[in-house]
């Protein structure tokens, strides 16, 4: 008869793989922990710079943007994030009348990060950016104006 | 004005102090004895540094709830580890996940089973406005529409760091409340009895609220 | 070694001259109780805050750190939030049971509490029949758990608490015959005479292969007694939500989680006294300088030391082992420990008649 | 393919003729709106033995009252399928023997998939009541093994004098929102019924109205532990469908992710599955390496959970420079830590004895429910569609379809183990020889998908996961049907559950892997 079927075997068989894990978690108990502390670490702490967090408009020195109010990032969003509103501004030199934005606003409370309206961006005037630090009391805190 | 201190961030860093203070300078209109306000600063200190959770989640949010329940992130580390599975015994609902038409009142049952002093944080699109799925016919966009949320974590989802974020957030707010007076209950009694949850799985003679209706 | 007993039999003294003996008995009653409880909340925090430490260093984390330096103060933290939560009352619950049942598991600690000896006269309840005291006083905790179960009125609660009767009744058994091992080697059921009888070798070395055995299985059905992973099923978190504590809420949990903590403590307390010599220090006979060494370390310390590493033993094996069934956990006792107990008495028996011990 | 259309008086004959002749395994049932020509259904039928696939298709005119006979006594995870059909679309399956709603509220009005189904917040708003528990249902019988037909006699209920217990929807062990109805004996357990939808999103009509790079972005959410092979399979069905074809660069990369992305789930499984057991620890330690893989997914992808990553035509970015480097050095790790896995929780007797001989499904079960993926094969089944159907470059690689034979619990934890291993395998294979090139093709900045019917399968984290496309050349798909992994795991469980006990659930649940956003989409 198998000896791992006897009573003695089934209890020594049990004794020896409970020790097993014993002596692992031992080894796990002694060795150094992999715990990175978050806000203490704040500083020397590295986030991809792929990472998605909030979508962000680059803006030159004087807060000028590169947008050009085509709307095709509003249109492409999947579930309304952006809103986009424009004027007519007529050109002093030229005299053509021009669209132009007046107002970004991006809602960061129901963004999906899925990038359709970076890819689309024909004059690459949006962007992710990686500043995860975003939690606020207030939910109109999460509607943000990107454009100065 | 009293600012509640966090370990190593300080607090200009933080977002969304304006309301935060606005909170402040409304607690602090009636409250004038010192004793008092002290004794509050110690409640407080215990209240926000054993804020105990719900294990709540429905969708992808609740992945990274686990992922800083782990051994990378650790939210031992702040004293939140001990996750109860019972509502009774949970200080704050992390809303992880979507809510859909009928997850809704199981959710409202789940908040007003939890014992006072209760939190909501909101984790992710899908529970501060129902995010990728705003448009569907079947789900709930934001669940500030059947309970009060304390503090919105964005994100889809956010990432462990933004999660801790917040609920170093949420110990900003706790810290600032007031355990005397009657600011402290989120509903009053009365609110709670006329809350719309109408259990109808159990024998009428059992149910007051249909009773009544 | 100093004696703890020359102090209270002082203060005993104090209070006589200044008062009828009555009275001084009366003070000496609850100056003990509030001792005891004092001591029993004291310990509670500090196994709180080790188990916390212990299983973050099992699991490669680290465990509190930012409430005060290291997360000293995280436990306080939390009995501050605890003692001002919010106690629901249950519609359709058995008010009276409801509200006693944590109180009677805390009692039933609170009384097994009181019979560790801490250190030479540093116990409270020494009488001799202690070890039967001990087994009566934590056996009725079990009837604070069916309670809880049974008033709350939840149909989880229910299956927890019939989980845990069964299961807390049939340790009961092995920690019984355990026991009687030690006073089958020892002749009393004394605690302070069980000590005593330790001072030249802890039971373990003098009983040897018997009471190595006795001591393992002891250790197994203590954890069980206590609720703990892997004989967590009557609060099985995955399957039962909270178990019989579902319903409870504010300081009434508490007291729950306390009492699991403490019951730990107890069985510590109790296989450091039976099987490790109590508040005895180590002595290995020939080396005579490490002796004395040894005999200047005190004897409170002698006894936290040997309970917190067995303590540290059980929550090792907590935080590794995932949970039995309840018919494996059933079977585990009556298939395996109480034959290999019984046999091990036995053989202590014999052992003891042919003076194979030392 | 295109399906062949049945008369429905003649549709039951069809359907038993075809399994006669071993189209055994039903891998899809998709309801379908055809407008004016009115509703129906499209059956995706598979031979398991020879590999044939077939579709079968069966309409009926009548929008009111559309009637199609059930199929579900020929292949029992119909019964689910049809339930499904049935709350989406109206169409009463005619001799079901539980004709519930399966996802929506019993008092939700209209049936959401049909074209002409009103949205408006007035008829179905948030309801803040309990469900009420509908009349007619039958829970499944768990001790007899009764026919289907003899059990739609007996429309008993679960009585009130039984004890019942919920499990879910907020419960820790059903990982998210399920809801079991269990009727207990003790410890074991009688009957059960199944509660799906508190996590249904709607995805598919949502879909209806999006374009097709929008949709993409909805796939990382169903199955979030199969986010990459989810996105996988819609890319390459809208691929087909556009006729691209994608450099050899993007099929390296897309294999080697959509192999992290198994490693990464299966790991979370084996935490998950440890936690439920009781063992935190293990749970911990498995959380510990997954986050390697996240670190590499964040990387490249910029996302750890929801990654984004495949798009038309290709992948949103390039591989960082170091990402093989990354990989491998993880893989190396990887292969040592699963030694600790199985000392301090696989070989652990407490392990063994809580799942040894629990919750076996056989073989013909496993095929008659279509449970495909790891909880399929520990039953026996090769279901393996990187080996079936090969895509991407699964032909190309070398690795061995991990099959257990005994069906229980253990035996599904295994798999799980020993596919860790295999995916590790791939993708050292691949690592080094991953081809210079575009990452992406360009397409057109509109995509429009021309008229026709298109399916395409992967084999996800936890079993199989298709797309079915039907298309009128607009820019918006007609109808898209995502299959889901976990809906026939889930049909399958009252009968796992047969002899089981509370525990055992727990065990079954946490060994059958599913995720719940996938069941209810």
């Amino acid at each position: 008869m198998d000896f791992k079927k006897t009573y003695i075997g089934r209890v020594i068989y049990s004794l020896v793989s409970l020790t097993t894990g014993l002596k692992t978690t031992l080894i796990e108990f002694f060795t150094p922990k992999v715990t990175e502390q978050y806000p203490e670490n704040r500083k020397t702490q590295h986030i991809s710079e792929r990472h998605r967090a909030m979508l962000y408009m680059s803006l030159d020195e004087n807060g000028n943007n590169k947008c050009i109010a085509c709307g095709l990032c509003a249109n492409t969003c999947p579930n309304g994030t952006i809103t986009i509103k424009t004027k007519m501004v007529t050109d002093e030199e030229t005299g053509k009348s021009k669209k132009v934005l007046e107002e970004y606003t991006y809602d960061l409370g129901c963004c999906m990060f899925c990038q359709l309206c970076v890819n689309v961006c024909p004059k690459d005037a949006i962007a992710f950016n990686n500043k995860y630090e975003n939690a606020v009391f207030d939910r109109s805190k999460l509607v943000i104006k990107l454009n100065k | 004005m009293k600012k509640p201190a966090i370990k190593s961030i300080p607090y200009e860093e933080f977002k969304d102090n304006e309301t935060l203070e606005s909170l402040i300078a409304e607690l602090n209109k009636e409250r004038t004895n010192v004793l008092v306000s002290k004794l509050d600063d110690l409640i407080n200190w215990g209240r926000s540094n054993s804020l105990w959770s719900l294990t709540f989640a429905t969708s992808c949010c609740g992945i990274e709830f686990m992922a800083v329940g782990a051994a990378r992130y650790d939210f031992a580390r702040f004293g939140f580890e001990v996750t109860r599975n019972s509502p009774r015994q949970a200080d704050l609902i992390m809303v992880a996940g979507t809510i859909t038409h009928k997850m809704a009142p199981v959710l409202k049952r789940l908040y007003d089973q939890m014992a006072e002093p209760k939190y909501v944080v909101a984790v992710g699109g899908c529970a501060i406005s129902g995010g990728p799925f705003k448009g569907s016919y079947h789900v709930l966009n934001g669940v500030d529409k059947i309970i009060p949320v304390d503090v919105y974590i964005p994100g889809c989802p956010p990432r462990p760091e933004a999660m801790l974020y917040g609920m170093m957030q949420l110990q900003r707010k706790v810290k600032v409340e007031n355990f005397f007076g009657d600011k402290n209950r989120k509903h009053s009694r009365k609110e709670m009895q006329d809350s719309p949850i109408i259990v109808t799985n159990v024998p009428d003679s059992l149910n007051e609220k249909k009773n009544q209706q | 070694m100093f004696d703890f007993s020359t102090i209270t039999t002082a203060i005993d003294q104090f209070l006589r001259d200044i008062m009828p003996s009555q009275a001084a008995l009366l003070v000496e009653c609850v100056l003990v109780a509030l001792c005891a409880v004092l001591a029993y909340v004291m310990f509670a925090i500090v196994m709180i805050f080790m188990e916390r430490k212990v299983c973050a260093a099992f699991q490669c984390r680290l465990g509190p750190m930012r409430v005060g330096p290291w997360g000293l103060l995280q436990v306080f933290a939390d009995v501050f939030k605890m003692l001002i939560k919010e106690i629901i009352s249950i519609n359709n619950s058995d008010k009276v049971l409801y509200n006693l049942a944590p109180y009677l598991v805390v009692m039933s600690s609170v009384l097994t509490f009181c019979c560790l000896p801490f250190g030479e006269g540093l116990l409270v309840l020494d009488f001799n029949i202690g070890i039967f005291f001990i087994m009566a006083a934590s056996s009725f905790g079990v009837l604070g758990i069916l309670l809880a179960g049974w008033s709350s009125n939840n149909k989880f609660s229910m299956i927890g608490a019939v989980r845990s009767g069964a299961q807390m009744i049939s340790y009961e058994l092995s920690i019984g015959i355990c026991l009687l091992t030690i006073v089958v080697m020892s002749g009393t059921m004394q605690i302070s005479e069980l000590v005593e009888a330790q001072r030249d070798g802890w039971f373990i070395f003098k009983g040897h292969l018997p009471a190595v055995i006795a001591f393992i299985i002891y250790l197994i059905a203590g954890n069980a007694e206590t609720n703990r992973a892997p004989f967590d099923l009557p609060e099985a978190e995955s399957e039962l939500t909270a178990g019989f504590h579902t319903e409870y809420s504010g300081m009434h949990f508490g007291f729950f989680y306390v009492a699991e903590f403490m019951n730990l403590f107890i069985v510590a307390g109790i296989a450091s006294t039976l099987f490790l010599g109590g508040w005895m220090p180590l002595h290995i006979s020939g080396f005579d300088s490490f002796n004395t060494i040894m005999d200047y370390i005190p004897g409170v310390i002698w006894f936290l030391g040997k309970t917190f590493f067995v303590i540290w033993v059980l929550m090792w094996i907590r935080w590794t082992f995932p949970r039995l069934r309840i018919d494996q956990v059933v079977s585990l006792e009556w298939k395996y420990l109480v034959p290999i107990g019984l046999l091990n008495l036995l053989i202590m028996t014999l052992c003891v008649v042919m003076g194979w011990i030392f | 393919m295109n399906p062949t259309f049945i008369d429905i008086k003649e549709f039951r004959q069809h359907m038993e003729n075809l399994r006669r002749k071993g189209m055994d395994f039903l891998r899809d049932l998709i309801g379908m709106d055809w407008g004016d020509e009115g509703l129906g259904a499209i059956y995706a039928l598979e031979n398991t033995a020879t590999g044939e696939n077939i579709q079968v298709a069966i309409r009926c005119e009548s929008r009111d009252n559309a009637h199609i006979p059930t199929v579900c006594d020929i292949w029992s995870v119909a019964e689910l399928y049809e339930r499904e059909i049935y709350d989406f679309y109206g169409i009463i399956f005619d001799h079901h023997p539980d004709m519930r709603r399966l996802y929506l509220r019993n008092d939700w009005v209209g049936h959401p998939l049909r074209k002409d189904y009103d949205e408006s917040e007035a008829l179905n708003p948030i309801r803040m009541e309990n469900e009420s528990p509908e009349d007619v249902q039958r829970p499944y019988e768990i001790a007899e093994e009764a026919q289907l037909k003899e059990l739609a006699k007996q429309t008993n209920k679960i009585h009130g004098d039984q004890y019942i217990i919920n499990i879910g929807p907020q419960h820790p062990a059903t990982h998210g929102v399920l809801r079991f109805r269990l009727a207990l004996d003790g410890e074991e357990i009688r009957k059960i019924d199944i509660h799906c939808g508190y996590i249904h999103r709607g995805i598919e009509k949502m879909s209806e109205k999006l374009t097709y790079p929008q949709i993409l972005a909805l796939t990382d959410r169903l199955d979030y532990l199969s986010a990459h092979q989810n996105r996988h399979a819609l890319c390459m069905c809208i691929e087909k469908a556009i006729g691209i074809e994608v450099t050899e660069r993007t099929q390296y990369i897309r294999t080697i992710m959509d192999e992290l992305q198994r490693i990464d789930s299966h790991l979370l499984f084996l935490s998950c599955a440890a936690m439920d057991l009781g063992a935190i620890t293990t749970f911990i330690y498995g959380f510990r390496d997954r986050e390697k893989i996240l670190d590499i997914f964040e990387e490249v992808t910029g996302g750890r959970l929801i990654q984004n990553y495949n798009v038309i035509g290709g992948v949103q970015a390039d591989i960082t420079p170091d990402f093989a480097h990354k990989v491998k050095e993880y893989c190396k790790y990887q292969k040592g830590k699963i030694k600790e896995y199985n000392d301090v929780f696989t070989n652990n007797i407490i392990t063994q004895k809580r799942m040894i001989g629990v919750g076996v499904l056989t073989r013909e079960d496993a095929i008659s429910y279509g449970c495909t993926g790891g909880s399929g094969r520990a039953s026996g089944w090769a279901c393996d569609v990187r080996k079936r159907h090969p895509y991407a470059l699964y032909d190309k690689v070398d690795f061995k379809e991990i099959i257990y034979n005994n069906g229980d619990c253990y035996d599904r934890f295994l798999v799980r183990i020993d596919e860790i291993k295999e995916s590790i395998h791939i993708i050292e294979q691949l690592i080094d020889n991953i081809p210079e090139g575009d990452y992406k093709v360009k397409t057109k900045p509109i995509i429009r998908i021309p008229e026709g019917r298109y399916s395409a399968a992967v084999e996800g984290s936890r079993g199989e996961f298709g797309v079915f496309i039907e298309s009128r050349g607009e820019k918006s798909p007609y109808r898209l049907k995502f299959r889901p992994m976990g809906l026939p795991l889930i049909a399958a469980m009252h009968k796992i559950l047969k002899g089981a006990k509370v525990a055992d659930l727990i065990a079954i649940g946490a060994t059958l892997d599913y995720v719940i956003p996938d069941i209810d989409r």
